[in-house]
């Protein structure tokens, strides 16, 4: 079990006033913070390293591809994916579902169904709205169940919804807005025995609880590096190699052809046929460093802490008046979102900046699940490894506060 | 970083809020605009009767923060029976107000305002309303948003 | 005039030993190395105003998106652009070219032009492959001149080349192989009065010269920041306004949108719109310190500094046995390609290594173009801010070593 | 970082790089195929008359690097009469030999790639024409890349 103030010294940004008080970062679900570790293989890799990747013979090259392709292993054993080149380095989750939307997408045609949730975030949703104009595929919705969507996924309405008209069923693991956990090795197994491809959203997830795709069982998973200690323009798009190996280039260009002529081009295999262009070098490096980062400290503690955090916070929020508490009421992933009846998320989270709390108040992205819930927002605190029990307390004396202004 | 807050939420406002003017659906209205706040979800759809070039009848609907729904509601005492180039003069004037903090010379509610220039966050907040009037003036019925325009 | 000898202090990297000798980096065109300003940009970041962009309430999420749009704002000027709002951020040249070649390749049909040069590398050509084939256009290429490229492009073919038919123009500023500098005033011109789109493939060019979009007159224009000094994994797409706003997203997802429900979205206005997910923050950051860097430098000395190493670099390597060198005789940007008769490139890189000398052999993402001078590959010296003509002595002092060992 | 140069290019492989043994287009062949090594482009083309199960002529062609030449000419001598099953088992000791450093039990020219283990990134150059003499083994025509197969 790590020594959770320990962690805290990790991260330089977290010893600083905000506003005159100590800063309290809540804001985890929109990014996390970077440990020295991560920052310190940024910095090696620009003062040691720094060269262009596989197209080089000399030293430097070599180490920066040896870094680049190691960072790719230590991500693919992350996620305990089967083969390194499993794992397309991408700019970040949104890049990684519009890789697969387009890729796979193009291989859809009229009659057959993209199923999403009504939980997607917008980077789940939109592409696959794309997907299926392109091919005049028909996009459906697993529907939650609940006015506060506290009862998850409709798993009734799932198994009417999986026909063998399905081709792609696309899920995020944790809701970014309610915090909903989803079965998601249930979800694959289901899409399975119909013959749909899975595209699991793993942006809350991947850097807060230990994830196996072997063991999910699904077809590719997405996620970002910032939101798990790592860089910001760094992601991974996980596909089973069999998939991967089927499917055409997204985007062409350098680095990713085996010939061209004035004609037309040949493809490398995956990984590189999905990576054109000089790659983000550093942030893959970065990447790994945050993967070590987390392993340290142990996944599973990482997330019996979070959802600790999540679960304190719940209660305490429960006892504020006018309070509506969104999504499920037992176990849930490290966030909670709540609205207040007459003071909008926007002024509260204005008031917490001014008591050094950083909260992230509208859509989250979520405008479709939003409208659903009869919400245009909600204010949403969001737990990291660094957050303490101490720092819900000052959130909740900021909500009294919020409330003591606009209310009465 | 952040001036005190008494700066930006001021009675004026508050007082909006809680009680805003004109708000609801107008049913004589023959023009309508919708505005978005895509960063943080606000709504305001404003509802107009013309009589010639002159705002007869005015009002909103929509969901916001406290600085977009008071704007929205005092932005409607304002532009009630102007025509359409007053009412671009009134926005000029308001649009100046929050993003320098500069008060009007004349003793006005929209003085109130001021304090929003000392959080640029929020003066997108404080615009949306007035964007939603001017393109429903224009009988330009496409949505206002506010990162659409220069504020 | 800067100090050339102080700004190799600027560059932690370069005060090192390869192979038990100070390193002598000489592959520039591949990627350049990163000032302190840079490094430290990039660190301060993450350790002082880490946030999510945009969405943010915040003081660190406002502070963050202030440096990020900030960051736009300074690339702007860098190129001259009439307004921020023309600047995308993008993975890379790679990405910026692909985004055009698809939303713009989108207007595209059968019996349109798309018109590039025999001297484009593979990221200015397969995306144009691509669009060609999806949208039935038809691919012309200018041809170059000379049986070493020595001519430059052809302007008589040009003429012939640039019907009313031609919608796209894609052409590269300063070859990557041949170091032939492109007369891209006149080249867009010439297309502007049969209404072509200009594309500019500035990847070797943005961080050795002046660049003035307006000047140029161009319609879209390309390049990475790691080879200007700037991070990994961030490049630009600048878009003249006017088109940007006729354009399709490419990617989808959070962030590029106004409203959004089950059934579509509606996008935001350039340049939101073509920036899905979250941004690789950082890296737009150490952007903007690169523009700073390099201005305060003065860029019209970087181009005359590179360009003399080159024309020494090109007048002693001549001397060489065997030596064949391709590209311009005159006037030519910071590079020089060269083959030698009966010594591979690979070998040569090889016994350059072993020397501290960092070169690049192979075909250059320009597999083409070889294929018309009648080569594999080439040797390839490209010269940046921080060489030394005393490098070039070694540079030739490590070939002489290599002939000899080969030839005798 | 990298060992001493001549370990890697020892006099047989100079030798077969000066002279190499086999090279051309082979007239009367029945199987050929294309190997590519992307990173580099080197290339060489294998061509094979095979005899029922045995290689009854080789010969390749191609460009490439010293390393890259000198193992396929080396190749050439080394399969010449031997069986698809054969081909692939010597294939597997160059394989050991390249990547592991490790000399064979017996005395052989192919012990001079032995330095090549030290060169990570030759060890691609080192194995170009053995994956295309496979693939035309195997009747497959498609191009043997370096990237495609697990040095
Ligand atoms: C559930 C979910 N999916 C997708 C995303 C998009 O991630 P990114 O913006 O890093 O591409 C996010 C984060 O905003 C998220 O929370
Ligand atoms: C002329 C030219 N165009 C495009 C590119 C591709 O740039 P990137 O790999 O950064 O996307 C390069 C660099 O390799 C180049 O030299």
């Amino acid at each position: 079990m790590p020594s959770w103030k320990d962690v805290r010294a990790d991260f330089p940004i977290l010893h600083q006033q905000v506003n005159g008080r100590p800063l309290v970062y809540l804001d985890n679900g929109a990014t996390t913070q970077k440990p020295r570790a991560v920052i310190d293989a940024l910095v090696r890799y620009y003062e040691r390293d720094n060269s262009n990747v596989h197209r080089g013979l000399h030293t430097l090259s070599m180490r920066a591809t040896d870094a680049y392709e190691g960072a790719r292993a230590r991500v693919a054993k992350f996620v305990n994916a089967a083969d390194p080149a499993e794992i397309i380095f991408t700019r970040g989750t949104t890049e990684s579902i519009n890789l697969v939307a387009r890729s796979y997408g193009g291989k859809l045609g009229r009659g057959d169904v993209i199923l999403c949730t009504e939980m997607e975030h917008h980077s789940n949703l939109v592409p696959w709205q794309q997907a299926a104009k392109a091919s005049g595929a028909t996009l459906k919705f697993v529907p939650f169940i609940g006015a506060n969507a506290e009862g998850g996924l409709d798993l009734e309405a799932l198994d009417r919804l999986l026909t063998p008209q399905v081709k792609v069923f696309a899920f995020t693991h944790i809701s970014n807005t309610l915090g909903t956990i989803n079965p998601v090795a249930e979800l694959c197994r289901r899409a399975r025995a119909v013959g749909a491809v899975t595209v699991i959203d793993a942006a809350q997830s991947a850097g807060h609880a230990p994830l196996d795709v072997r063991l999910l069982g699904c077809d590719f998973l997405a996620f970002s590096g910032h939101k798990m200690c790592g860089p910001t323009g760094i992601g991974v798009l996980y596909g089973r190699f069999a998939l991967l190996d089927q499917l055409s280039p997204d985007e062409t260009g350098g680095g990713m052809v085996v010939s061209v002529d004035f004609e037309g081009a040949k493809w490398k295999p995956a990984p590189e046929r999905f990576e054109a262009g000089t790659p983000n070098v550093a942030g893959a490096i970065g990447l790994g460093a945050a993967c070590d980062y987390l392993d340290s400290l142990d996944r599973v503690a990482i997330r019996q802490h979070d959802d600790e955090l999540a679960r304190v916070a719940y209660e305490k929020l429960a006892t504020l008046p006018g309070i509506r508490l969104i999504g499920p009421t037992g176990e849930r992933g490290g966030l909670v979102s709540f609205a207040f009846e007459g003071v909008h998320a926007h002024d509260v989270v204005t008031f917490a900046d001014e008591d050094g709390v950083a909260l992230r108040g509208g859509h989250h992205c979520n405008q479709p699940l939003m409208r659903k819930l009869g919400l245009t927002s909600t204010t949403r605190a969001s737990f990291y490894l660094y957050n303490t029990a101490e720092e819900i307390d000052l959130l909740v004396a900021s909500l009294r506060r919020t409330l003591k202004f606009f209310i009465g | 970083m952040s001036a005190d807050l008494t700066e930006l939420y001021q009675q004026v406002i508050l007082d909006h809020n809680r009680r805003p003017r004109n708000r609801g659906r107008l049913p004589t209205a023959n023009r309508v605009a919708h505005g978005d706040n895509p960063s943080c979800g606000d709504q305001c759809d404003v509802f107009l009767r013309l009589d010639g070039d002159r705002i007869a009848e005015i009002s909103f609907d929509g969901s916001g923060c406290a600085i977009s729904q008071a704007s929205a509601s005092l932005m409607t005492t304002q532009l009630k029976g102007k025509t359409a180039a007053e009412a671009e003069t009134l926005y000029q004037e308001f649009h100046d107000i929050v993003t320098t903090g500069k008060e009007p010379a004349e003793i006005s509610d929209v003085a109130a305002f001021a304090g929003v220039h000392a959080f640029p966050a929020r003066i997108k907040c404080a615009t949306l309303g007035w964007h939603a009037a001017l393109n429903a003036l224009k009988a330009d019925a496409t949505t206002a948003t506010t990162e659409s325009h220069t504020d």
